[in-house]
């Protein structure tokens, strides 16, 4: 799934100024910004680069950079969101800055999702707590042009009501008829007025039972999760090859060298994120 | 008949490189320890030592540099290039397993996005590799199917006459023969016969080795543990390594203005891969170690088709507690 | 030593009594020299010995650490902590050739705001005499980011 | 050799009865003059045992090791006395229960190995009162006193020399007993005090900040030292800071497992000349 993009820069580890134009808190700790370049000359090369499911490194300047995933979809390469939550040096800085503050961006890193094998199927996304942003990039990548793909059926699931993340997409998603969403909440993280399920993910999607048939599913979560749901999937049929995920790993350089990022001989970086459950299951398990 | 250059003439060799404008470079021992450094005269070299302490790596991937600087001002931030240090130089005396390890390490350096600060420094340097007659029990270049006198990485190959009288000279590349050119008035006409290189004997099965290796069921085998009990967790080995090149990313600096670095980073440490959440992928010593193996004989040939060794020892050499590569893949081979 | 070298000292004092001297010499409108910047603690207690070094990586040419004189703390013990603590680090710093002349030490009370603007003038004049910590500036220098104190 | 084989039965015999579940001892390394750790959980290991002056790694440090002693089995290892006062000290700084371990003494005097009497760390409080009074023939090391007799701007440029070549490899942390921090400072990034470059600043701040934590702990077992590869003598300034607890407080570190560290306690009347 890689394509190879030579990048003519001198310094491939300088990045790219962005603007925060936007920022507002999804949960507890869990902020989305949106960045717009500084430079047109990074946002034409980000605009022919960047496809949905592709990860970056942001950065302050004096802090560091930090990984994670581009949470915009593809069809709306205008700006960058990024969704992430506060808990490392880098996070706290990202955290701090403020709209019209400046920060950093390397990439887009890595593969991305083969939408176009998409067309014409039933999609299931399924995500779990923080990791819903990159499975909203390929949902938004899909919803934006609707009409070529089947049923869309969404599953997220969070610890509690708080914890879940873009509420107001979740609202629009839940109003829209050409979505089925799936909401859950782990047992005890209700709130009183809350009207969706409560359970866990694995056990949700095995009660929603989606149909494998002609079906690819985009599953994103924390490493227990994903475990248990591969299960399930299994369970319901899915076939393997079916089944996407993205995998994070610590990254420094983001473009295969710094090396650790590998799981086994895979670099996450450059291999990755995206993954079908075939190739992860190929990959040694005590290395992920 | 060959060309030599006779050892006296070496003084005027390294003013006449100078004075073309090549800073000179070769293995020099210091008080405390010996590495490839710079020198201004003939006899600043040090031929005698089996292998330079400190590998040739550093001087094109140093253990800190420099990547960018940053001063951000109200509503705009400049970032400015560093580049590596420009100016050609000639490492004189390289020997082959250090030679090795560069090349080795430019298919990574250079896939999909070129590190220019590799590569300026590649391109900018002539390698001269003398071929050893010497080796110690550390010395394992066989066993990684390369020669004391292997060309690799090499612009120029030169081999020993006896009672170190001098070498003779092989040109390799046209780097190699721009370089020898400048000095070519030192060079003689000669039929003397080059010292036999040292033989050094095959301390393990590489193809076994790496068949075990690429077997996924050995990849939980308890044999690392066993192997790795000892090892304390530093990064001697892989800093010392010829061909070692993970790192790491740091600012330097403040909200102001301030440096951002590359810096040595080792897959020994449990930090490497350590994640926000707390999560290790390597969490034990044990599969730290596994993964400098794995890398080293079977995730980078399956990427780049050569292994990421080039036998010089260091690893073992160094150790605070005797482990190495020589070690474990002498203990696979056994298994 | 040139005549213009104003040095830059930093001074980490304790809230309760150095600090609280400081206000007083302050409000008694007592003179003293400009050149040091003060970062207020709760205790010496608190004052680790990577302030210090700290300090020496942005550019100080001075350190002064000051608190409580003994058995006065306002945690009953931290000073005598920090005591011992600096007797060692002094003892380092002084083996690795970072000159104690440098690293000062003193109790100030809250009372002793003469004691604090003399102190200030004392240890500015002497480090003046010192001159830049040169040696340390270059290796600041070396690593290419700015010392901005 | 006598010293060697007594042990090795001593060693199979605990192993046999149980009271062990594990010895850590030495075996030889890939040269003659090298030493390798050795685990001997087996009796067939333990005749791996070697015994001799060369064994000098001072082995306390695996002892903290992750979950070796989680399950409060006993453990015994072969320890040089300043592997016992590291005991001590890791016994007093609540890192292990010195009674989980089991000694297996020995010293050197030229080629010569002799066993020291005592299996666990309390039955050797008079030999290391002894040491407290003998020290160390390191402490009069020529070395050390030539760079006591420096001004500070020779040491300075002594150690900048020395701290230059420093790579940041860690084998002196990861090599001492002492230094058992989950996270050191130096990883720490929030603030981030020390440089992780290994510019020379970078290397003097990590140098200084070990020495310091160092302080009143170590036993001059001379780990670090050894595993340096490029040579620094981080002995010399360790003794200097032992020294410098010994004359100041009396302190001696490791000399029992109740022993205070000297850089967490305080006496009223500590030396204050330097405070103005």
């Amino acid at each position: 799934m890689t394509e190879n993009i030579q990048i003519a820069q001198q310094n491939i580890y300088k990045p790219a100024i962005m603007k925060i134009v936007d920022r507002h808190d999804e949960a507890p700790g869990v902020r989305t910004m949106r960045l717009e370049f500084q430079n047109p000359a990074d946002h034409e090369l980000f605009k022919k680069t960047f496809r949905t499911g592709m990860f970056g490194l942001y950065g302050v300047y004096g802090e560091g950079e930090s990984t994670f995933c581009v949470a915009s979809p593809e069809t709306r390469n205008e700006y960058i969101e990024c969704t992430f939550r506060q808990s490392g040096r880098v996070t706290s800085a990202l955290a701090n800055a403020d709209i019209g503050d400046l920060v950093t961006f390397r990439g887009p890193y890595g593969n991305r999702f083969p939408i176009e094998e998409f067309h014409g199927k039933n999609l299931l996304f399924i995500s779990g707590g923080i990791a819903l942003p990159p499975t909203r990039s390929v949902i938004w990548s899909c919803l934006d042009q609707r009409e070529k793909f089947g049923k869309v059926t969404i599953v997220y699931g969070a610890r509690t009501v708080a914890d879940l993340v873009y509420k107001h997409e979740l609202e629009e998603w839940e109003k829209r008829t050409d979505v089925d969403l799936v909401l859950t909440v782990d047992p005890g993280g209700e709130s009183p007025d809350w009207k969706h399920r409560v359970g866990f993910v694995p056990t949700v999607l095995e009660e929603a039972a989606p149909s494998p048939d002609n079906c690819i599913a985009v599953i994103c979560g924390p490493p227990i999760m994903i475990k248990f749901t591969l299960i399930s999937l299994k369970k319901l049929g899915f076939d393997e090859a079916n089944v996407y995920t993205t995998l994070e790993n610590r990254m420094k350089c983001g473009v295969g060298k710094c090396g650790r990022c590998n799981v086994g001989s895979v670099y996450v970086c450059k291999e990755g994120p995206v993954f079908t459950a075939a190739e992860v299951s190929r990959m040694p398990a005590a290395d992920l | 008949m060959t060309r030599i250059l006779f050892s006296d003439k070496l003084d005027n060799c390294v003013a006449k490189w100078r004075s073309a404008g090549l800073a000179v470079i070769g293995p020099v021992q210091e008080e405390a320890i010996s590495r490839y450094a710079a020198v201004e005269k003939g006899t600043d070299f040090d031929f005698g030592t089996v292998l330079p302490d400190r590998s040739l790596k550093e001087l094109f991937f140093p253990q800190t540099e420099p990547m960018l600087r940053y001063t951000i001002k109200k509503n705009e931030i400049d970032t400015a290039d560093f580049t590596p240090p420009q100016g050609k130089r000639i490492i004189f005396g390289a020997r082959a397993c250090d030679a090795s390890g560069l090349e080795i390490d430019d298919p990574l350096f250079g896939w999909d996005y070129k590190d220019e600060f590799w590569f300026q420094r590649r391109n900018e340097s002539v390698i001269v590799t003398i071929a050893c007659t010497k080796a110690d029990d550390f010395c394992m270049c066989t066993s990684l199917k390369l020669e004391p006198d292997s060309t690799k990485g090499a612009d120029v190959l030169l081999r020993p006459i006896d009672k170190n009288k001098g070498w003779l000279v092989e040109e390799l590349t046209d780097r190699g023969r721009e370089a020898f050119a400048l000095i070519s008035e030192y060079l003689q006409e000669s039929s003397e016969p080059a010292l036999p290189t040292v033989v050094v004997p095959e301390k393990f099965n590489l193809d076994a080795c790496v068949t075990w290796l690429k077997n996924p069921e050995n990849f939980e085998s308890k044999f690392w543990k066993e192997i790795s009990m000892r090892c304390i967790g530093c990064a001697s080995c892989t800093y010392l390594c010829p061909t070692c090149h993970c790192f790491d990313i740091q600012d330097e600096g403040d909200t102001y203005s301030g440096i951002r670095r590359k810096n040595w980073d080792s897959c020994s440490f449990a930090l490497f891969t350590m994640h926000t959440s707390g999560h290790n992928p390597r969490s034990t010593q044990s599969a730290r170690w596994r993964q400098r193996i794995m890398h080293k004989f079977n995730y980078f040939p399956g990427k780049f088709t050569v292994n990421s060794c080039s036998g010089c020892g260091r690893c073992s050499r160094q150790c605070p507690v005797d482990m190495g590569i020589t070690e474990t893949l002498q203990a696979i081979s056994n298994l | 030593m040139s005549e213009l070298f104003e040095p830059k000292i930093v001074a980490f004092v304790c809230t309760y009594c150095t600090y609280a001297g400081a206000d007083l010499a302050g409000t008694s409108r007592l003179k003293y020299a400009p050149n040091v910047r003060i970062v207020r603690l709760p205790c010496t207690g608190r004052i680790s010995p990577m302030f210090i070094l700290k300090a020496l990586q942005k550019g100080a040419d001075g350190v002064l650490v000051s608190g409580c004189h003994p058995g006065d703390c306002h945690f009953t013990h931290g000073n005598y902590h920090a005591r011992r603590r600096w007797m060692v680090f002094r003892a380092l710093l002084d083996f690795t050739g970072i000159s104690p002349e440098r690293v000062k030490f003193s109790w100030i009370s809250a009372a002793e705001g003469s004691k604090f603007a003399d102190l200030i003038n004392s240890v500015t004049e002497d480090i003046r005499n010192l001159g830049p910590f040169d040696q340390y500036q270059q290796l600041i220098k070396e690593t290419e980011s700015p010392a901005t104190l | 050799m006598i010293t060697q084989e007594r042990y090795r039965t001593t060693v199979k015999e605990l192993l046999a009865n149980g009271s062990i579940k594990m010895a850590i001892g030495y075996k030889p390394g890939s040269t003659p003059d090298r030493r390798r750790p050795l685990f001997i959980r087996t009796s067939e290991e333990a005749e791996q045992l070697v015994l001799d002056s060369t064994c000098v790694q001072n082995l306390s440090g695996y002892l903290v090791s992750e979950g070796l002693l989680s399950d409060e089995k006993r453990v015994g290892i072969f320890l040089r006395p300043e592997g016992v006062r590291s005991i001590n000290i890791l016994a007093a700084e609540y890192q292990l229960n010195a009674d989980q371990i089991v000694i297996f003494g020995f010293d050197s005097t030229g080629r010569e190995v002799r066993p020291l009497d005592g299996r666990s760390a309390r039955e050797f409080s008079g030999l290391l009162n002894e040491l407290k009074e003998k020290p160390l023939q390191i402490y009069k090391e020529p070395l050390l006193e030539r760079i006591e007799k420096m001004n500070a701007k020779e040491r300075f440029d002594f150690w900048q020399e020395e701290f230059s070549r420093c790579i940041k490899c860690y084998a002196c942390r990861q090599a001492c007993p002492m230094c058992y921090c989950r996270r050191c400072i130096v990883d720490s990034n929030q603030p981030q005090w020390v440089n992780t470059s290994s510019h020379t600043l970078g290397n003097f701040e990590w140098n200084i900040v070990r020495a310091f934590h160092l302080s009143g702990r170590c036993v001059q077992c001379g780990n670090c030292d050894r595993a340096c590869p490029v040579n620094i003598p981080l002995r010399l300034i360790n003794q200097r800071m032992a020294n410098e607890v010994l004359d100041g407080f009396d302190h001696f570190a490791g000399l029992s497992a109740t022993q205070e560290p000297v850089l967490a306690s305080f006496k009223k009347d500590d030396t204050e000349t330097f405070i103005l």
